[in-house]
Parts: structure tokens; sequence; C-alpha cells
């Protein structure tokens, strides 16, 4: 049963884009639905199972490893998968305008969706190193592609960009594998961690991985590629890079360091990562309350929102673990409802230039509600997904005397809040010969579609996992990486 | 002096020029290229740490190489793709100065 | 973290119960809220009668708490938020005292919203936030730990800010971002104190007498920091010196919404804020010991005097109020701080007497705005002789912030006053009177312009609305001002205020 | 229920006295039945207890309170009679101030509990307000800001005290405040009520609202004020500060010192006036004083009854027959002899002249003082001190005679309320001295006492005559108005100007308006400053680093 679970989640979706590209038009949106929601019916066995306690593990053709392939899901990978799916989902039902299938820009979108989405399913169930960078790297080229499907010139240049700063950290993260293969014999996640050693050469190839990952995951000062690509893709398209695809190089960092024995760096090493976050933190907001467009804006808060994740490492405690995972989930949905919102914001008004939101409350409330509502998350207050995550976060820290690390979590939400609230003061701002009173027939709320819907969906989700944390946090939970500190 | 330790040195050798490449050169296509040599130093430092067991060659070894040169070549195709595109839509060849327009 | 504290989890005196009506009474203005912004811009009516039977709603349910309450009974609600770490909404008796203030005036504050918005562009979204801040208000009061009170009370500074920055003018827009500058930045600090607190003592709820006990020398510091930094999270709200200066720039939002954030919602939530900090958490008998009784009473104190000596200053009439609400909700604070039966009573029950006196006070505020166009002072001049029942209801309300008998503002004072007293700290007495010497200082002169001062020839703006609006617009004001004499004349009498005030300190105290 | 109509009826006047139409006509019509009704309670001995109300009411007339009940209902209701005929212009407000004004006075009366009087006491000072500022004229609003900025300054000090009082017994019954045991500790609050209420009597050097604002209301309100809610300051003395809580006060000498100060400097300063009715006003002011020489006479001997009652009579006296002299001013008293003899014999009671109920007053001042000197406390002088006042009280009602007898206008109609409050102050002190048992027979001892400061007066007057008097005048309200020159300087709280303001000079207006404006700028910048973002990220910072040492060292 979960062998067919975990093959469906796989091959769904990588079918179904190929009939796309293959099939005529007509048949793109049924058989590209039909695929999405096959996907909770993959999932939900896997749920059963690992809220057992137990874990999913499947050798692929009976072949066991090191030759044969092993999927493997636990806790984490499966948290990470329902933060997929339920992105994915939402995202896609905007899609469904935004990117009509039958149209000339959807038989190029849907098809690159789909592969992206069986590729990041395949990334999540992986557990050996080599099948790590393959699905890493199918990632990648999906979402560059995906980032230069509009064909506009700012967009080729920041894929372009993406690619090759994305290809050459799979470079590093291949050469680190092809060491640490050599020294442990073995590609599995969970092996190599127990055969490593200290020595030089494992800590080169540690570092190697690392910086790869840190490339991929777009950490300051690494992460100059990420705004633009962010920033020029389309709406659904940013709206999952930001949500899914930079997480999965944290995800892989995270399994690293603390399943294949990476915290063998040493505690300088973990401080650094912890550090690079505090800059990412504090770089990437100061770099969103400059912006002049909001794209851009809301990706440099993906910019600093990543740096809440690195900190696990020098905190490096069970509490800390759970915090940041349920952050990535948190931001996960909370940024997607953002970018989503600002798309449409976007598409509306024509540019993404701040200056033209002003009085957009007026004409487009929905999308700015569901902006607003994703940046209570966002920022870190209650109540919120955001703000379960900062609490556990900063109590985390508190309980190993961080100070330093409660003060940049603290100074972040500030940071946030004042890029949030600019874009919202923006739109709430009266147009110039505008009136306090009402005019004539004018209307408030504004359009009301599928497109402001999956936005208003996904922020409202986010307010909800505020209240609703406890089934996350007891997933999360049943996967807490071996021999960590409470 | 083994002879394992002659190819590390070369690996190693080859991913720096290939690293220097796609740092220095402007042109796209030379970024490409320096990928792909970049690429290659992996492939002989895979062949070499699992080259060698008393049992013959490493089947896993010759698996990843393989895998990853089809990624290789993939990845090459679809840059190459994107290089073209890119110049027909820019007219550039370079990712120089900013980006930024409406 | 050497455990140097643990909860005095005694058994309570009365009878906690599981009990939906807790979360019903906050959901009922979210709901409602809901409805309205989703409902659109034109359904006028329909979201007039959603305002109306919501806010009468949440009153009956508040009075049926009264009424559990006054019987012994404390409905509680539970669930966890954070994994460790409950929402707790619970009505104990300071609840019922603080939710029923907040739903009594969200009725009057609607119809006179409802009438005075008559013309603005965007109501839905408007009366949309408007429900959600009393949603947050009444969280606030419900609020049975500090992690629920945090949690509302983000919310409310997040459902206030849309209602600052309502018109969208670029004065609005300037306040809005002082307001954030505060309340945000308040509440950072907040949050650090929170969590230090429970990773010192571990969760802790709402316990009359405090739950906080000192075992330790060492964790003395500690402790002081701790309440320091919450209290400077609800100092900003409660605008206590110098956390104050939002408050007067964020006169620009229409008049029911400064109606609302200096009487109930915003300024009330810090300073109820702070009687939880004190009477809650700490206890009175540990917050004095610790010094910070005393610290408390003396911010508050110059709040007081630093508060009016600016509104006496002031030529605009809100900002005037504005600068009063500074000053006059620093009593609440300074009552908590004295300590001792009946300077805590003054202080709980001023935090309903300075609610009904100031509301009543901005509503007229607004009325002189919207039908004579008069903001300034000197504007007032013989304003009584166009709008008798307004002015009289500001007259009314002014006499009562001087502390005049028989209003409300003067038990507050008295019990106060005298409370300071019995507890030997009589200079209080001085604030008190330096206080009510300024406030005559600058609220008589209105008066006497109003009733004494011949009328302008004519009045320079204001528009001529229906008798309806009118109605709207004056009822609400002169049902707040009747109730500052009834508080007053009524005191002594079962269920007022200062009753109900004492019923609590009874608790706390005994 | 006596106490509830006595409560009501004002009340019900001043709530519909503001509405025109026939709701104004009857809130008019109750205001010389209203003061009536007080004689209710007293008639009853009605006692209540309104515990809902307020912080607790209790109310009742205390046996000692009885003459100034009586007082209040006679001079007032009289009073109103006079005013319904007489007084013109806004007089919505005036009757609203009125009314309200004797609903205070009532409580004042009636109160029992600490709350009852602090809120008869605030009700009777503010209202007064209304009355006094009648006229809208410049002096008249002058007057009204030199009174509630006095007020005020009274009204800090009372507060103050009651808060004191409060704080150590709650709403105490007020009678138990007259017994010993309850004086422990409140010095400091005994001294605050004394000075508080100091201002309504107008004991110098507090007394300069009071010739301003007597003289400037109408007629009618000149007598009620100037009559009977002085008295509300004595009420206050006696029952928040009541000298029998202790053995003897310990300040009671000086307070007999400032009391005849009072006396003397009020008629020194009454000598110097030319408009009749500042006359009347500065007299008062002497009478106060000698109020307060008997409050201090029975501070130094708190456990003799009579020494109280010796205080009801010389209010009672003294209030009936200053209201009669102020209603003298609105009946052109010069124009006839029925008139002059009706200014004349209460003016010659008001000094004192034997078989007048004055001399009754003095009679019973002097034994006060007497027996404060018997038991050696005061020096023997002060007798002759005292009996000097009256013949300064006579060179006053000669200065009042001389005036008034230039009010010659004879088509001003001799109103009754007149007369009969003239009849009542020659009579009614008598009777109640008959009827409360302190009558004093007069003897030639006490009749020579009496005579022969009157003798001295006289004396002096044609002195004067022969000399020719000295040509000093002081300004109304003598030295307010230095003060309000020094107070422009430091931009005094805008209360209410009138239009024009002629007391400060350009260029001292310009200088109080740059003070009062650099002290607004530099407050205004601090404000800024907070409001900055980076203040406010400087404070926060600052508490985080203080945070941070203190974990540090902790």
């Amino acid at each position: 049963m979960t062998t067919e679970a975990l093959a469906l989640l796989v091959f769904a979706p990588l079918v179904a884009g190929l009939v796309v590209i293959a099939a005529p038009r007509r048949a793109a949106a049924p058989v590209a639905v039909a695929a999405l929601l096959t996907l909770p019916f993959g999932l939900w066995p896997l749920t059963l199972v690992v809220w057992r306690g137990e874990t999913v593990q499947v050798a692929l053709a009976g072949f066991a490893p090191p030759l044969g392939i092993v999927w493997r899901v636990d806790a984490l990978a499966l948290t990470m998968l329902w933060l997929t799916l339920v992105v994915v989902l939402v995202v896609s039902l905007h899609a469904l305008t935004s990117f009509p299938p039958a149209s000339e820009s959807g038989q190029r979108f849907w098809p690159l969706w789909l592969i992206l989405i069986a590729s990041v399913h395949a990334l999540f169930v992986s557990a050996d190193l080599f099948n790590l960078y393959v699905t890493l790297e199918l990632v990648t080229l999906a979402g560059v592609a995906m980032i230069a499907i509009g064909g506009k010139p700012a967009a080729m240049r920041a894929a372009m960009r993406y690619l090759l700063l994305g290809l050459m950290a799979s470079l590093f993260y291949l050469l680190a594998t092809a060491l640490l293969y050599g020294q442990t014999g073995t590609l599995d996640l969970y092996q190599v961690g127990e055969r490593l050693d200290d020595g030089a050469l494992a800590l080169i190839a540690l570092a190697l991985m690392v910086t790869g990952l840190l490339v991929k995951a777009a950490i300051v000062p690494l992460h100059v590629w990420l705004p633009a690509a962010h920033g020029k893709a389309p709406g659904p398209v940013s709206a999952v890079l930001s949500a899914l695809v930079v997480k999965v190089a944290l995800y892989i960092l995270i399994r690293l360091w603390f399943w294949s024995g990476g915290a063998a760096g040493g505690d300088g090493a973990a401080l650094l990562l912890g550090l690079l976050g505090a800059l990412a933190i504090v770089h990437g907001s100061l770099a969103a309350i400059t912006q002049t467009r909001l794209k851009m804006l809301v990706a440099y808060s993906t910019v600093a929102q990543l740096g809440y994740v690195m900190l696990l490492f020098p905190l490096a405690s069970t509490a800390a673990f759970r915090a940041v995972t349920f952050h990535m989930v948190a931001h996960g949905v909370a940024k997607a409802a953002m970018f989503l919102a600002a798309a449409n914001l976007l598409h509306a008004l024509g540019s993404d230039r701040l200056q033209r939101l002003v009085g957009a409350d007026q004409r487009h409330g929905v999308n700015v509600l569901a902006f607003a509502l994703a940046g209570v998350s966002i920022m870190g207050l209650p109540p919120s997904g955001g703000f379960v995550a900062k609490w556990m976060l900063l109590e985390a820290a508190w309980r190993q005397q961080g100070w330093g690390w409660v003060a940049v979590i603290s100074l972040g939400s500030l940071l946030a809040a004042v890029y949030v609230f600019r874009v919202v003061a923006l739109a709430f701002a009266q147009p110039k010969g505008g009136s306090v009173r009402a005019s004539v027939g004018a209307r408030g709320g504004g359009r009301f579609d599928t497109t402001a819907l999956a936005a208003l969906l996904l922020a409202v989700l986010a307010i909800l996992l505020g209240f609703a944390s406890a089934p996350l946090v007891a997933l999360i939970d049943r996967g807490l990486p071996p021999g960590m500190l409470p | 002096m083994s002879s394992a330790f002659v190819y590390v040195l070369a690996a190693s050798a080859v991913f720096g020029v290939g690293v220097y490449g796609l740092i220095v050169a402007d042109h796209l296509m030379r970024k490409l290229l320096s990928l792909n040599v970049m690429g290659s130093a992996v492939f002989v430092l895979i062949l070499t740490v699992g080259g060698a067991t008393p049992a013959g060659p490493d089947p896993v070894a010759q698996a990843l190489i393989l895998t990853g040169i089809v990624i290789a070549v993939a990845a090459t195709a679809f840059a190459l793709a994107l290089i073209v595109r890119m110049f027909q839509e820019t007219g550039l060849t370079s990712l120089r100065g900013r980006d930024d327009d409406d | 973290m050497t455990g140097t504290m643990t909860d005095a989890m005694t058994a309570a005196a009365v009878e906690t119960t599981l009990h939906p009506l807790p979360v019903v009474v906050v959901l009922v203005s979210l709901l409602a809220g809901l409805a309205i912004a989703v409902l659109g811009e034109q359904r006028q009516r329909l979201r007039t009668v959603l305002n109306l039977s919501a806010a009468v709603v949440k009153l009956a349910l508040v009075l049926w708490i009264a009424l559990l309450v006054a019987g012994g009974v404390v409905p509680e609600f539970r669930f966890a938020l954070v994994p460790g770490f409950d929402l707790v909404l619970r009505a104990d008796s300071l609840s019922v005292l603080f939710a029923s203030l907040s739903a009594a005036l969200w009725l009057v504050t609607t119809v006179y919203a409802i009438a005075y918005l008559q013309h603005y562009a965007n109501r839905a979204r408007f009366f949309g936030y408007f429900s959600i801040c009393v949603t947050a208000t009444m969280g606030i009061a419900m609020a049975g730990n500090l992690l629920t009170f945090f949690v509302f009370y983000e919310l409310l500074t997040l459902a206030t800010w849309p209602l600052v920055v309502h018109t969208g003018s670029r004065a609005a827009l300037r306040a809005g971002r002082t307001y954030l500058q505060f309340t945000l930045g308040g509440s950072a600090l907040f949050l650090i104190g929170l969590i230090w607190l429970y990773a010192l003592a571990g969760p802790q709820d709402f316990i009359a007498g405090g739950s906080l006990q000192l075992l330790d020398l060492e964790a003395v510091t500690s402790m002081q920091a701790i309440f320091v930094l919450i209290a400077i999270g609800m100092g900003v709200k409660a605008a206590l010196v110098p956390l104050h200066a939002w408050l007067p720039s964020a006169m620009v939002a229409p008049a029911p919404v400064s109606a609302l954030l200096h009487a109930v919602a915003v300024v009330k939530a810090g300073a109820f804020g702070l009687v939880r900090l004190v009477e809650d958490v700490y206890g009175s008998a540990l917050s004095g010991a610790l010094g910070l009784s005393l610290a408390l009473a003396i911010a508050a104190s110059f709040t007081i005097v630093y508060g009016s000596v600016l509104a006496l200053l002031q030529t605009d009439l809100k900002k005037r109020l504005a600068y009063s609400t500074v000053s006059q909700v620093s009593y609440i604070a300074l009552g908590i701080a004295i300590g001792g039966p009946l300077a805590t009573v003054g202080g709980m029950v001023h935090l309903v007497h300075q609610g009904v006196m100031k509301i009543t006070m901005f509503f007229c505020a607004g009325i002189f705005a919207t039908l004579l166009g008069v903001t300034r002072i000197v504007e007032l001049d013989g304003l009584a002789r166009r709008l008798p029942w307004s002015a009289a209801a500001f007259s009314v309300a002014a006499l009562g912030m001087i502390g005049l008998p028989p209003m409300a503002g003067f038990v507050s004072k008295w019990y106060l006053g005298s409370g300071a007293v019995a507890m030997g700290q009589t200079w209080v007495v001085a604030v008190l009177v330096a206080s009510t010497l300024l406030n005559a200082g600058y609220f008589l002169p209105l008066i006497a312009r109003m009733w004494f001062r011949p009328a302008p020839e004519r009045w320079t703006g204001g528009a001529q609305p229906s008798r309806w609006v009118v109605a709207g617009l004056v009822a609400p004001a002169l049902a707040t001002a009747g109730l500052t004499i009834a508080f007053g004349v009524l005191a002594g009498s079962t269920y007022s205020p200062l009753d109900w005030a004492i019923a609590i300190v009874r608790e706390y105290l005994p | 229920m006596s106490i509830a109509v006595a409560l009501l009826l004002p009340l019900l006047g001043a709530l519909l006295s503001p509405f025109g139409g026939r709701a104004g006509v009857w809130g008019r019509r109750l205001a010389p039945i209203a003061p009536l009704a007080l004689l209710l309670p007293l008639a009853t001995g009605e006692q209540v207890r309104w515990s809902w109300a307020l912080l607790g009411l209790d109310l009742g007339v205390d046996p000692w309170v009885a003459p100034f009940v009586l007082l209040t209902a006679l001079a007032w209701g009289l009073a109103a009679w006079f005013a319904l005929d007489t007084v013109t212009g806004d007089t919505r407000r005036f009757w609203l101030g009125w009314s309200l004004s004797l609903w205070g006075m009532a409580l004042v009366l009636l109160a029992q509990t600490l709350v009852a009087f602090y809120l008869g006491y605030v009700v009777v000072s503010l209202a007064a307000y209304m009355i006094i500022i009648h006229a809208r004229s410049d002096a008249a609003w002058r007057a009204g800001r030199v009174y509630l900025l006095l007020a005020f300054a009274g009204e800090a000090a009372i507060v103050s005290g009651v808060l004191i009082l409060a704080g150590h017994y709650g709403n105490v019954q007020l009678a138990l405040l007259a017994t010993p045991a309850y004086a422990v500790g409140l010095e400091e609050a005994r001294w605050l009520l004394i000075g508080g209420f100091a201002v309504k009597l107008g004991i110098v050097p507090l007394h300069v609202w009071l010739p301003l604002a007597h003289p400037i209301a109408p007629v009618p309100a000149s007598a009620i004020l100037s009559g009977v809610i002085v008295k509300a300051g004595l009420l206050g003395w006696l029952k928040l500060a009541p000298p029998q809580s202790a053995e003897t006060l310990a300040g009671a000498p000086t307070l007999l010192a400032l009391g005849l100060l009072t006396a003397f400097t009020g008629v020194l300063l009454g000598l110097t006036q030319s408009k009749l009715k500042t006359v009347l006003a500065y007299s008062t002011i002497s009478q106060m004083g000698l109020v307060l020489v008997g409050f201090a006479a029975l501070s130094l001997d708190p456990g003799d009854d009579r020494w109280l009652a010796a205080l009801g009579l010389l209010a009672l006296h003294h209030g009936l027959t200053k209201g009669s002299l102020f209603l003298a001013c609105g009946c052109s008293p010069g124009s006839s002899r029925l008139r002059m003899l009706l200014l004349a014999l209460p003016a010659l009671s008001l000094a004192a002249a034997p078989l007048a109920t004055g001399f009754l007053a003095k009679a019973w001042l002097k034994r006060a003082v007497d027996a404060g000197i018997g038991g050696g406390q005061l020096w023997p002088f002060t007798y002759t001190l005292v009996s000097l006042t009256s013949a300064a009280t006579a060179l006053l009602m000669w200065r009042v005679w001389v005036l008034a007898m230039r009010e010659r206008d004879a088509g001003q109609p001799l109103h009754p309320a007149w007369a009969l409050l003239t009849l009542a102050a020659l009579s009614v002190p008598w009777l109640w001295a008959a009827s409360s048992g302190s009558l004093i027979a007069p003897t030639l001892s006490n009749v020579w006492v009496a005579l022969w400061p009157l003798l001295l007066a006289v004396a002096v007057v044609l002195l004067g005559r022969a000399w020719g008097r000295p040509g000093v005048r002081f300004p109304e309200g003598d030295i307010v108005v230095p003060l309000e020159r020094s107070a422009a300087h430091f931009g005094a709280p805008s209360l209410p100007r009138a239009p024009s303001v002629p007391h400060t000079a350009p260029a001292r207006a310009a200088l109080a308006r740059a003070l009062a404006g650099s002290l607004a700028r530099s407050l205004a910048g601090a404000e800024g400053l907070l409001r900055e973002l980076t203040m406010v990220g400087l404070l926060l910072l600052l508490v985080g680093v203080l945070v941070w040492l203190l974990l540090w060292l902790g």
C-alpha cells in the first residue's frame, strides 16, 4: 500500500506532465486536475503509517542499496510533503486561471509545473545523497524553466543567473558526494553519518556540500540570484519557488547536518551557519524595506525568512528543530499567499511598482487582505502560524541562553513589520484627488475570482496554523533527528 | 605518490579551472563550458574514489557517473536553449548590467 | 534557570467550569466582522442590522456571563495554542468588568459610527475591522493567561491600524506608522518578557493574588526585568509617558475610532494588562516587595501630570482630549501600583469610569466637527446655543474628568486618594490634586466657552444631515453622559461598577 | 421624605430653568419656594441614610446647624423673590446657577457624611460661577476668572484634606469627626481644610475674589453670595475640621490674630472704595474675620457648646443683615425716609449697636474671647481689639450710608422682599436666641461695652469731616491686580478672557505670549523627538541593553 502511495506521489504528476505535452490541448486541464487530485490519496496512507511512529521505506524494484534506490518517508519528509501538497493544490487553483491549460502559455506552464511537483516529491522521499542530487537538479531545471516561461528579458536573465549558480552549486554538492562515497562507501543518508570520521577529507566534503546547498537555499551572502528569480517569475511560480523550492535545499542541509553527521563539523561551523542566518534576517529585511517593487520586496522577505531556519544549526535542540520545521511550513503557506496576492495586484495594476499600489485597497480589497493576513504570519504576530514558529524558536533560543539569537529574531519581526505595513499602508492610502467620502457607485472589495480566492485561502490557512498548531507539532515530534538534545 | 592521488589532484585542478572560468568568463557560452569542465572533474573524482575495489570496478561509481553525465547533458542542452532564447529576446550573451524593466 | 519560582496554584475559591460562553462571546463579533467584510460595500441595510444585532447579542452574552460569575461560577475554555502553552479564555470577575464595559460601549459606538460614517468610503472595511477590534478587546478581557492576552493584544494592534489610517490621508498614514512603531516595538519587548517568564516559571494562569512566588533572591533581578519588559509592552498601549506619543497623532482617525481607542480598546487594553500583570501574575504583595509597584506608581504619576500639562497647551480639541487620556488612563495604573484595597478599587473602577467619560467627550468632539465644523477650542464659543444636548453631555463628562462629584470620576479619585493615604503614600494625593487642577484648567474654559460666550455669526462648516443621523450621533453621547452621572450618583448601589470592583478586590485581598 | 423634598425642589428648579417656554417658567417659580422647603427637615428632624447614592449620603439637620438652615431658607427665599422681579438678561443660565447653588447649599447644610458635604460644596462653588458672570461684562469675566482660580486653589486644599480624612476613616460620619478619637494624625488634613475653606470665607489674603465677584453679580445674587454662600466655608470648618476633636487647637491664637487682621483689613480697604456693593463686599470680608475669631475662640475651648451656638448666631445675624443691605442696593435706599430707615437699621445692627441683633452676636463673641483670655491663652488686649472691630464696622457702615444716599432714583420700586428681609434681620436672631436659650439680656455694662466703639466711630467720622478724608484709593480686589499682572508673565491658564484685555501693556503681553510659546514649543519639540523612529529605536535599544546587562550580572 505504501509503495503504491509513494509511486503515486512521484509518478502521477510526472506522467501527467508528459501526457500534457503530448495530448491534445483540450485534455490538458482534466489530466492535470486528475493528477493533482490523486495526490492526497498518495499522501494519506503514508501519513497513517508515520503517525504511528514508523518510517515508510521502499526499495525501488527490489534492489537493495547502495546500487538500488531506496525511498524513505519519515515525519520530517512527510511534513514537507504535506506542505507541498497544500501549496501546490492552492497554487494550481490560481494557475488554472492565470495559465489556462488549453492556452499557449498554459501549454508551456503545466508540463513543467507537474514535473516540478514530481521532482519535489521525489526529493523529499529520497534517502541517499546521490538521489538527492538528481532530484535537486531536476527541481532546479524545472524551476529555471518556469521562471523563463514568460519570456520577458528580465525574467530570462534572472533564470540564466539562477541556472548557472544552481548548476555550480549542484556540482559542489556532487563533488562532496563523491568524496563522501569514497570515504564511507555508501550513499545512504543514515549510514554516511555512522561511518563518517572527522578527517580533513570529510570536513572538506562537508564544507563543499554545505556551500553548495547554501547557494541553492539563497542564504546571505549567497542569495544574489534569488530576488530577481523569484521577483520576475510568474505569480504561481514565484509562490512555489519561495514556498518550496528554496526549502528543498534547506531540507537537504538539515538532513545532512543532523542525520548524516554534518554536526561533526563542530560548534564553530554551526555558529557560522547561525550567523549567516542572522545576517540573512537582517540584510534580507533591510533590503526588502528599500525595494520599490512589490514582488522584489516579497522576494527579499523570503531571503530574510530563510535566515530563521539557519538558526537551527547553532541551537541544535529538538525545541529548535520543532520551531524551524514549523517555520518552514508556516512561511511556505504565508509566502505563497503573499506572492499570489502580489501577482494578482501586479496583474490588475499593470505594474508592481509600490507607488502604483496607492488606493489599491478600494478596488482590490481581497488581494490586499490576503497580503496583509499573510503578512501577519510573516511578521510573526499572533494569531498566526508565524507566531507559533517564532514563539517556539524564541523559547528554544532562550532556553539555551542565546540572547543574541533572541535579539535577532525580535529584530527580524520588527523589520518585517516595516515592509509589510509599508505595502498595506500604500494600499490604504487615499489616491490624489480622491475623497474620503464615498464616490457614487464606488465598490469596495473588488474582483473576487479564483486567483484572489487562492491567495486568500493560503493566507487564511497561514492564520489558522496559529490555532491548529498541535497536530502539526505532533507530527514533527514523530521524526526528531537522532540523538538531539531536547 | 599513488595513482589515486594523482587523479584527485588532477580532478581538483580541473574543478578549480572550471570554477575560475565560471566566475571570470563573461560570455554565457564560456560559463556553460566551465560548468561542463567542473562536471568532468567530478566524474574523474568519482571514478578515482570508487574505481578500484578488490572485487573489481565499483558498479555504484559507474552508475553514478553514468547518471551524472546524463544529467549534465540534459542541463547543458537546457542551458544552451536558454542562452539562445535569451540572445533572441535581448541580443545579449552576458549577464552584465542591471536587470530592471517593466 | 534554576526553577527559583513555582506557581502557587492553590485551590481557587471559586469553581472553574468548562464552558463555551467565553469563546462564543469572542466569536460573535469576529463572525459579524467577517460577514460584514464579505458582504461588501453595497449591502448597507444588512450591514447595519448585523452590526447592531451582534452588539446586542454580545451585550446579552456578557450579562449572562456576569450573572454566572456573580453566582460563583467561572466559565473557562482552553486548548493548546503552542504545544505546552494553552490558550485560555476564562471569565473571572475582573474579566466581566472589562468585558461589560467593552460590550456596552461597543453598542453605543456602533450606533454612533453608523450615523457618523454615513458618507464615508469603505464602510464595509471599516465595520469589519471595527468588529475584529472588539473581538480582540473581548479576548483580552477573557484572557486567562499572559500568552492568551498577548495573542489578542497583538490582534488588537493589527485590527486597529486599518481604523487609524481609514481615511488614507497622508496624516492618517503617518499616524498609523507612528502607532505601529510604538505598539510593535512594545510587543517585541512584551514577547521577550513573556518567553523569559515562561522559561523561568513555566506556563502561568492568571490567579487572583498572583501566580508567581519568590523563592530565591537570585531571581530578583530577572523578575524585575521581566516585569519591566512586559510593563513596557502594556505601557505603550496604556500611553505611559514616554511611550505615549502615538496616541495624540492617532487623533486623525474618524471620531468613533478615537472614541473606541481611548475609551475601550487600545488604551484600556494596556491599562487592563497592567492590572493583570500586577494583580494576577506578580500579585500586589510581590510587586510591592520587588519595588515594582513604587516604580509603576511613579511612572503613572509622572504620566498623569505630564499628560495634563500637555493637554493644557493644546489648541485642537481632539488633541487636548488625547493628552487628557494619556493622563487619565494612568489613574488605573496608579491605583494598582499603590496597592491596598481602596486604591485597587479606585484603579479598577476607573477602568469603567474613564471609559464612559472619555467616550462621551469624543462622541461630542465628533458631533461638533461634523455638524458645525468645529475642531479648535477657540471655535467652541457659544456652541451650546446650537447644540445644547451635546454640549451638556460634553460638560458632564468634563466635570467627571476633573473628578467633581457627583460624576463617576469623583468616585475613582476618592478611592485612589483615600487608598493612597491608607497605604501611607500621601504624596499621591498631591498628584491627584495637581491633576484635578490641571484638568479643571483645560476643561472648564471649554465649558465656559460653550455655554457663556456669544456665538459667532455663522458656523464655518458642517453638513445638514437628516434628523435620524443627528439623533444617531447625539443619543449615544447622551447615553454615555447619563452613565457618567449614574455611575457616580448610584455608586453605592448593587451592581454599580464600584460595587463590582469592590467585589473583585475582595477576591484579591480577602 | 422632608429631606427628599428639600433636595428635589431646587434640583427640579435647576433642571427646568434652562428650558424655554412653560418648563422654564415653572423652574423659576420654584425658586422662592425651594429654599423654604429646607425648613421641613428642620421641623421634622428627619435623618436619612442613602447608602445607594454616591458613596453613601447621610442627611439630616444637626441641632447646631439649625441657624444656618434658618438663614438659608429666609435669605435665599426672599432674594429669589427679589430676583424673579429684577433679573434680566440670560435668565435661563442665571436661574440654573441659582437653583443649583441652592441645591449645593442644601447638601452642605444637611450633610452628615464626608462625601455629602463635599458634593454640596463643589456644586455650590461651581454653580456660583454662573451667577457671578451673569452680566457678561469685562468686569464680570474678570471676576469669574479670579473666582474660579481661587475656588480651585481652595478646592485643591479641600480635596487633599478630604482624601486624607477618607484615607483614614473612609466616608466618615461627620459627627464622629467632632469626637477626640478621630483627631489622631490628622493635623495636616485639618490645616488643609481650614485653609481651603478660608477661600470661601474671604480670609485675608485669600479674599481677593470676593470684592470682585460679590458686587458684579445681580443684586439678589450678591445678597446670597455674601449672606449665605460664604457660610458654606464656615460649615466646612465646623463639619470637616471641628475644633471639638482636639483638646485645644495648637494654632488657635494665630487663627484669632488672622481673624482680627481680616476684620480690620476688610474695613480699611472697604473705606477706600467708591462703589456701594464693593464696600459691602469688603464688609463681608471684615465680618468673616470675626467669624474666624469665633472659630479660634471655639478652638481654644472646644468643650463648651455655647461658643458653637454663638458662631451659629453670628452667621444667622450676618447673613440676614448683609442680605438686607445688598438688597437695599437694588432699591435706591436714598430715595425716601422709609428706605433710609430700612438701610440704617441693619447697618447699625451690623456695627453691633445695642439692642440690635449684632449686639447679641458680638456679645457672645466677646464672651468667647473673654473665656480664652481667662484661660490664659490670649493676650488681654484681644478683648479690646474685638470691641474695636465694632468701631471699624461702624465706620464702614458710615461709608455705606454716604454712598447709599447718592442713590435717589425714586422710580426704582421698594421691593417687599427687601423690607421683609430687613425685618427678619432685625428680629429672627433674637427669636432664635430666645428659643435656643442663648439670650443675653442687655445690662449697663454690656451696653457700654457695645456703645463706646460706636462713639469712637462717630468721633472719627467727625474728625474726618473736619480734616478731610485721606484720598487713598485701592482698586477693587486690591492685591489681585498686581498678581494678575505677574501671572500674565507666566502665561497663566487661558480661562475665558473678556474680548479685550486691558490689564497688560502690549509689550508685557507679548513677553507673556513668548514665554508660554517657548514652553509649548519646547514640549512640542520633545514630543516630536519621542515620535521619531530613531528615538523609539534608541529607547528600545536602551531597554534591551539594560535587560542584557541584568542577565549578565544576574
